[in-house]
């Protein structure tokens, strides 16, 4: 892990592209070094004060080489913006299928959960060759998640879902750091992500206290903590249904309608009065305080279990 | 006479014209950064009522447009008495000069006093954060950040109110005492404040009270 | 200033050389400093101001280096090292970077470039002096009540709710420093456009008032909004106001929204200067007129305005908007043409010319080098793709002390060594102005090139312990930190050397063509006996006629 | 610089006085999101008359033009690409 490198290991896809990205920057970052510093010499050298050089009708200035170079760096300049928004873009949008994984970052620990319900601290195992999405917030301060080894960086913001992605391309262990200064042992919050064999890592994922999974934890709070009490069919109070609900659109009641995304359901469960569906009173008590972070990811990762099922489930 | 205006100019400069454009250019300059200084706070605003507007809307009801409305109409009677004080120092008419600047203040005075019974209103209706904030609609949360931004804006432009109010006064002392005879600089540049001051409610009072229909 | 005569400075009592009724010997005493409406004595009084924040801010960066030493971070504990790199950064982007070119250089050279007796308001320019020194007051203040651990960023809710170290009080320092360089910013917008000489039409100004006047413009409009920002933080750490508070709906993105605004366009605020000195250096040293006079110009003008629009680059990955983001990101580069212009004319103005190596001109030539290599790794930080990977890392670090240290620092001991002469009436010693440059530039280079290669290796920065396999560079770079520390000790040691036993200068000792070079050194206080007249337009230099008069006394 | 007659002052408070019974009346009438951009027009229309009138803006040097300007133009570019983030979140 430790001869002497000058790039980080290229572990994932996308760590191939921004590399190549870089190299053709640090290429024209030369040529244009080398096109400031070759003639500075040359001049220093050939006009220094007592040379026999000619030094007649010296010229103060041409608006064509001033163009010239206002223009050529304005070109590159879009040629390069664009190739890194075009990376930027694939960076930002994680694949349909991949994996989920929740992390939510407290000052100075990773806490990682898989959808199986494999719950790790400061340690992430992934199959190799899968995309793997992350799903990120914070209890308390900015941090940011970033593996050198995939570049891939992403604020995890209190209050709101962040989210980045990556599929490993090669077996090993990579570092993690937490990239945003956020308080005394902000050196200290790092932790290390071990890319595995998809058959290793199915094992890894069974093997060891194997707790329940994301959905029947979800199910079992929405269950415990009375949710069910008004959602569902048989209850008194008139609240929403919520089978089939994550990501379909929703009609509120001043008019807009807006997706029923991670954050809205969120957002719903923490600040009910934010946004209230159509038709519906704002009756529902907020759990602000009362649910973690995890817990929140839990009911909703249930919530989305239910998504594609109209029937209610089993009482 | 000659003698008294070149004593008037600084040394720096080399007549009373460029003291004059240059005081005035330099006063704008600070206008400017005072119209950046407000903007944070707008912006603040503008950023919340854009995620939060339902519940700005509603908040902004509870707030009582009489207060601001009068309030605006003493301010801007207060800016036209200010411009007319600014013609007096000009023509040098001091007696006049003297009683134009205390109305301004007068009205400044009276802007600040409706203002205090304004807050004192908002308190007895638990709409002041921290200080026992009672809100029954929906997430008070927002309506809360809604009137810290209102305590702020109106709060800071309440200082410069009360600093342009101070500055007006001592202008009116000096003028009685016949400073401004020569040089009514001074009286302009107070003036180009207490009008922006002015401005700056302008903006206010339909951002904070109108925000969303009655 | 008595001078003591001795073998090597021979003073001729009344020689033309030494101007012996100047600003300096017009009043004595403490009190003649202390409320003199001088341009020239404020200069000073800044430069003596700076310098004790600039050694305050070295003393934090070197035990910084000497903890980064060891992968472990066993000099100081992490709450230490959290309070020395908040201190580092808000002592030298506050109270050295920003001040030091407008409010040393600026103050004293800035009415004499323009034949003025002073500035357009002496008062006002010694009450901003006297809220920078409260400013600095109360940053010490909070120093020594235990220090900030917030990092000069301050960002929320870290600052806001779970620090719990003197922010509210650092805070109102910079919140007061902020008002004394906007009154600088006004002070000299107001001089430059209503006291220059007759016939000092636009394109007559010297380059460095063109500099100095974008600087003011940037000055005048972002710093009011770092003052809200910081009362707001204060406000909400205080009473829990909530704008930037999660838990209230507040969003403490709205926070780095503010603070970039303004703190973008502040890098500029500390670079511009440096080129407006640079243009004056490359000239004088080159005996050429500057090649695309006007282009150099109005690139001043274009990086002030330009500046304003590019801060989102600085959040590509805090979840601002992909979109919102992309805007930055083209925007970004395109600010960075105005710097290339610069950079290629300052080039193309030492074709032909008739090119001397004094102090003043190593320092020219280190800035363009060094600046150019800050400037194009800026391209990377502002390709988003790349941005990604060396945000927040050493690579940042890298990249933005290439553009203060290599830039900013390089042009402000150019231009004070050029202008000391003028100031004092005495020469530095050539010799050690040479060597204090070269080791300079070697031990700069040595200090931050090898961040590049931790940056992109993935360190973040602000880290007080880090994995072992980043330990080779970080002692590579802490070694060149002490040959920089040398580098900058060395002026300090000569020019105060010089104040008694300097060469005397006389009025034009480069031979330059600025009008502040027509009156004597040290200049008496109103600068010019009469209002002086200007016919022709700037650095009517001739390389030809200047290999003459080497040949001829060679 | 000549004085202008007191009359010019006092018809341009009557003015403002005008816009202001308007803004507040129009308030009270539900246009949707048409109600910001009216009281926001009515609020820079207010500014425009104290500015040229009270303010001696008109007649005076382009300089002032440009520096009354430009306070709030920068304010337009800090709200404007603000906004832009957070409309396109």
């Amino acid at each position: 892990m430790d001869k002497f490198r000058l790039i980080p290991p290229q572990a994932s896809t996308s760590a191939h592209q921004i590399d190549w990205l870089f190299i053709a920057l640090v290429a024209i970052m030369l040529f244009f070094l080398i096109s400031v510093f070759f003639p500075i010499t040359w001049f220093a050298i050939k006009y220094r004060r007592g040379s026999n050089a000619n030094r007649s009708n010296p010229s103060h200035g041409s608006n064509l080489i001033e163009i010239s170079w206002t223009t050529l760096p304005v070109v590159l300049s879009v040629a390069l913006f664009s190739w890194g928004a075009v990376a930027y873009y694939h960076i930002e949008r994680p694949p349909p299928n991949a994996l989920e994984v929740q992390i939510v970052g407290k000052q100075w620990m990773w806490k990682l959960q898989h959808a199986e319900g494999k719950r790790e601290i400061n340690e992430l195992h992934v199959p190799l060759g899968q995309a793997v999405a992350l799903t990120m917030t914070s209890q308390d301060v900015i941090h940011s998640f970033f593996v050198p080894a995939f570049r891939v960086k992403q604020d995890v913001v209190p209050g709101k879902y962040t989210s980045e992605w990556f599929k490993a391309t090669q077996l090993g262990e990579y570092h993690i750091f937490c990239s945003q200064y956020c308080g005394t042992e902000h050196s200290g919050m790092i932790g290390r992500v071990v890319v595995m064999e998809p058959v290793a890592y199915q094992r890894w994922l069974t093997t060891g206290e194997a707790g329940e999974s994301i959905v029947v934890s979800g199910r079992r709070l929405f269950l415990d903590r009375g949710c069910s009490g008004c959602h569902a069919l048989n209850s008194k109070f008139h609240a929403p249904l919520l089978e089939g609900l994550f990501n379909k659109p929703v009609p509120l009641s001043n008019g807009e309608t807006v997706k029923a995304d991670q954050q809205f359901l969120r957002d719903s469960i923490l600040l009910p009065g934010k946004q209230i569906a159509a038709g519906y009173d704002n009756i529902m008590p907020s759990y602000t305080g009362q649910l973690s972070e995890e817990e929140i990811m839990q009911l909703i990762a249930y919530l989305k279990s239910i998504a594609d099922n109209r029937s209610p489930p089993p009482p | 006479m000659n003698a008294i205006a070149t004593a008037v100019v600084a040394e720096q400069f080399d007549d009373i014209e460029q003291q004059h454009s240059a005081a005035k250019l330099g006063m704008w300059i600070f206008l400017a950064t005072e119209v950046m200084f407000f903007g944070g706070l707008f912006l603040a605003y503008t950023v919340y009522r854009f995620t939060y507007g339902h519940v700005f809307a509603l908040a902004s009801r509870h707030l009582d447009d009489v207060f601001g409305g009068v309030n605006t109409a003493v301010l801007l009677f207060s800016s036209l008495l200010m411009a007319l004080a600014v013609r007096a120092a000009e023509l040098g008419r001091r007696k006049q000069l003297v009683r134009l600047l205390l109305a301004t203040a007068l009205f400044g005075v009276l802007f600040m006093t409706i203002k205090a019974f304004e807050y004192r209103k908002d308190f007895v209706e638990h709409l002041v954060p921290r200080f026992d904030f009672r809100w029954d609609g929906p997430d008070a949360a927002n309506a809360e950040l809604f009137f810290w931004i209102y305590f702020a804006l109106t709060g800071l432009h309440a200082i410069h109110v009360t600093v342009g109010i101070a500055l007006i006064l001592v202008l009116a002392l000096l003028a009685s005492a016949g400073k401004f005879s020569q040089n009514f600089m001074p009286v302009e540049i107070t003036g180009l404040y207490w009008h922006f001051v002015d401005i700056v409610w302008v903006f206010l009072f339909p951002l904070l009270y109108l925000a969303g229909h009655r | 200033m008595n001078a003591t005569p001795n073998a090597t400075t021979t003073i001729v009592r009344h020689s033309g050389a030494y101007a012996l009724d100047n600003y300096l010997t017009s009043g004595q005493g403490v009190k003649s400093w202390l409320l003199t409406t001088d341009h020239k004595r404020i200069g000073i009084l800044y430069l003596w101001t700076i310098l004790v924040f600039f050694l305050i801010a070295a003393v934090a960066a070197a035990l910084m280096r000497i903890e980064l030493l060891t992968p472990a971070g066993d000099l100081v504990t992490s709450e230490t090292y959290n309070k020395l790199f908040t201190i580092h950064g808000v002592l030298m982007v506050w109270f050295f970077l920003i001040p030091s070119i407008p409010t040393v250089l600026g103050n004293f050279v800035i009415p004499m470039m323009i034949g003025a007796r002073d500035v357009a308001f002496p008062r006002l320019n010694l009450f901003s002096w006297y809220l920078f020194v409260a400013a600095g007051a109360l940053a010490l203040w909070s120093l020594i009540h235990g220090g900030v651990d917030t990092g000069w960023t301050f960002y929320t809710p870290y600052s806001t709710t779970y620090a719990n170290s003197h922010v509210i009080s650092m805070a109102a320092g910079i919140f007061v420093a902020g008002f004394s360089s906007i009154i600088t910013g006004i002070n000299f917008i107001v001089t430059i456009h209503k006291m220059r000489a007759p016939g000092l039409r636009w394109f007559r100004l010297p380059l460095f008032i063109w500099a100095l006047y974008a600087t003011s413009l940037i000055l005048v409009l972002a710093t009011p909004v770092l003052a809200i920002t910081l009362a707001l933080m204060s406000v909400e750490r205080l009473w829990g106001v909530g704008i930037f508070d999660p838990k209230l709906g507040g969003d403490p993105i709205l926070f780095q929204h503010l603070f970039w605004f303004y703190s973008h366009p502040a890098v500029y605020i500390m670079i511009l200067p440096g080129m407006g000195v640079i243009s004056e250096l490359i000239t004088c040293f080159s005996r050429k007129r500057v090649f695309g006079y006007a282009w150099v110009g109005c690139s001043s003008m274009a990086i002030a305005v330009l500046g304003f629009v590019v801060w989102g680059h600085h959040m590509f990955v805090s979840s601002q908007s992909i979109y919102a983001g992309m805007i930055f990101s083209l925007l970004s580069f395109l600010v960075a043409v105005p710097s290339g212009i610069k950079v290629f004319n300052w080039t193309a103005t030492l074709y032909k010319g008739s090119i001397t190596f004094q102090t003043p001109m190593l320092y020219a030539l280190g800035f363009i080098g060094l600046f150019t290599i800050g400037g194009l790794t800026g391209l990377c930080v502002a390709t988003l793709a790349v941005d990604v990977h060396v945000h927040d890392t050493y690579f940042v670090i890298a990249h933005f002390h290439y553009i203060m240290v290599g830039g900013m620092v390089m042009a402000f001991m150019g231009g004070l060594h050029y202008w000391w002469p003028k100031i004092t009436g005495r020469l530095y010693p050539e010799f050690w102005g040479k060597l204090a440059a070269m080791i300079t530039f070697i031990g700069f280079n040595l200090t931050f090139f090898p961040q590049f290669l931790l940056g992109y290796l993935g360190m973040p920065r602000r880290y007080h312990a880090y994995p072992p396999e980043f330990q080779m560079l970080n002692v590579l770079s802490s070694a060149g930190a002490s040959i920089l520390g040398v580098g900058y000790m060395l002026p300090l040691i000569y020019f105060l050397w010089s104040l008694k036993r300097g060469r005397v200068a006389g009025p034009n000792p480069w031979r330059a063509t600025g009008l502040e070079w027509q009156t004597g050194s040290p200049p008496p206080v109103h600068n010019f006996e009469g209002t002086p007249i200007v016919t022709a337009s700037p650095y009517m230099y001739d390389a030809e006629a200047d290999r003459e008069l080497h040949m001829a006394n060679a | 610089m000549t004085t202008s007659p007191p009359k010019l002052y006092w018809k341009t408070f009557v003015a403002l006085a005008v816009l202001l019974a308007i803004t507040w009346s129009v308030s009270y009438v539900d246009l949707g999101s048409f109600n910001l951009i009216f009281a926001l027009g009515i609020a820079v229309a207010k500014a425009i008359l104290i500015m040229l009138f009270f303010m001696h803006i008109r007649g005076s040097s382009r300089l002032l033009h440009f520096v009354a300007a430009a306070g709030v133009l920068w304010l337009l570019i800090l709200l404007s690409l603000v906004l832009g983030d957070y409309m396109t979140r």
